[in-house]
């Protein structure tokens, strides 16, 4: 289940349906948040933007991706876009299967693409003003080791 | 017709989040990019920034992806969501 | 915080918990539930089995060895014991960093040494009677491999 | 005295989840598996299983640590939680 959306999502909601089949045994979420500094610098909020209509594509091929490489039952991935304040919620990640180290490594890598795919992208504001984030090199060697580690 | 599209930081720069061009003979998303970058020189500086993406039909694409008419293409810079 | 109980936990209250501090970037959930197979066979419920005291004492040192690998805030670890039936809840690992990588491994490493570690039996009650699981060798070199990560 | 404890197969199969013992000199984990394992051919079978573990005061132990009067032993196989 893909959704992109300006409001907040509820955890608890979200869980219980994942949690709902008994052949799953491992249920595994990432939550990211908007956190009170980036970099050094205080964040009081954020503004995410996004592109309508390419950001889903996107994510179904990554959720596709996924569960090429492993079984998985159910998959959740929720984002955020607008204005957010300080310990909001951004990102939602869930993944259930049969099996743990494909939950972990399903959800880890669901999360990766998206920071390196999906187009979405964040402002900061700051005590000095509001800045458009950089792309890290840490997001897109994340998502280079997968790529090597799948094609192996 | 083509639609062109501008996001974050490259919309606020140019002041803009779509525009319409024509299509030409053999064009291509690097064609469409210098065509947009001999607007003034704001419009050079922005279009020929090293990490810019471009999409098309909401697929990200190199630069010489052949255009067709009624294509979207988007520009924009690298993602940072999640 | 680690508990060790017989009565079931409420993921949303243990959320709440986690996802309280804005210094946190990420939160990671693993939840391990009763699964209506193994190894082929039919599974109906299962009986933990623990040993009060120690367990506490291995969750604890498993926690304070995470701490001692990466940057973590909140470590919440719920194990429960008792007879539990299909779909139930077992075990719960919440871990938050100001890092999604960190949370993720942390989380990960968690529950592998959880499996190979801490003096849980789980008994099945399968169609063929109730069965003492034997322990897995891909849960042995999950650990293994973890041991040789961190010790590099 | 030393407290002993068995868990989950071995406390059935043995149908004891605790005893004393006496402290004897140079008392090891070892002595104490040999010991018990010469209660009966139950008993000789269940002490001798190849992945038997054992604890002293809680923490796991290989079979040549020294006991001392008070400490709690026990023998338990492989976990299985999580």
């Amino acid at each position: 289940m893909i959704k992109v959306q300006q409001s907040d999502f509820v955890v608890a909601d979200e869980y219980r349906y994942l949690a709902n089949d008994n052949q799953d045994g491992a249920v595994v979420t990432f939550v990211g948040k908007v956190r009170d500094f980036n970099e050094g610098i205080d964040v009081q909020g954020l503004s995410l933007e996004h592109y309508p209509g390419m950001t889903e594509k996107v994510l179904n091929d990554i959720e596709k991706k996924a569960r090429e490489h492993w079984p998985l039952n159910k998959v959740t991935i929720i984002h955020r876009f607008g204005d957010l304040t300080l310990g909001e919620q951004i990102v939602f990640i869930g993944v259930t299967s049969p099996h743990r180290k494909a939950a972990f490594a399903a959800c880890e890598f669901l999360i990766d693409f998206l920071k390196t795919q999906a187009p979405f992208w964040k402002k900061e504001l700051t005590s000095e003003g509001s800045v458009w984030l950089d792309a890290k090199n840490s997001d897109d060697d994340a998502s280079q080791q997968w790529q090597e580690k799948l094609n192996d | 017709m083509i639609k062109v599209l501008f996001f974050a930081r490259l919309r606020e720069q140019l002041s803009t989040d779509s525009l319409q061009i024509q299509l030409s003979d053999n064009m291509t998303t690097d064609t469409i990019r210098q065509q947009l970058a001999e607007t003034d020189t704001l419009w050079a500086k922005v279009m020929s920034a090293d990490n810019l993406l471009v999409a098309v039909n909401q697929e990200v694409t190199d630069w010489t992806q052949q255009i067709n008419d009624g294509d979207e293409v988007a520009f924009f810079p690298p993602v940072t969501g999640g």
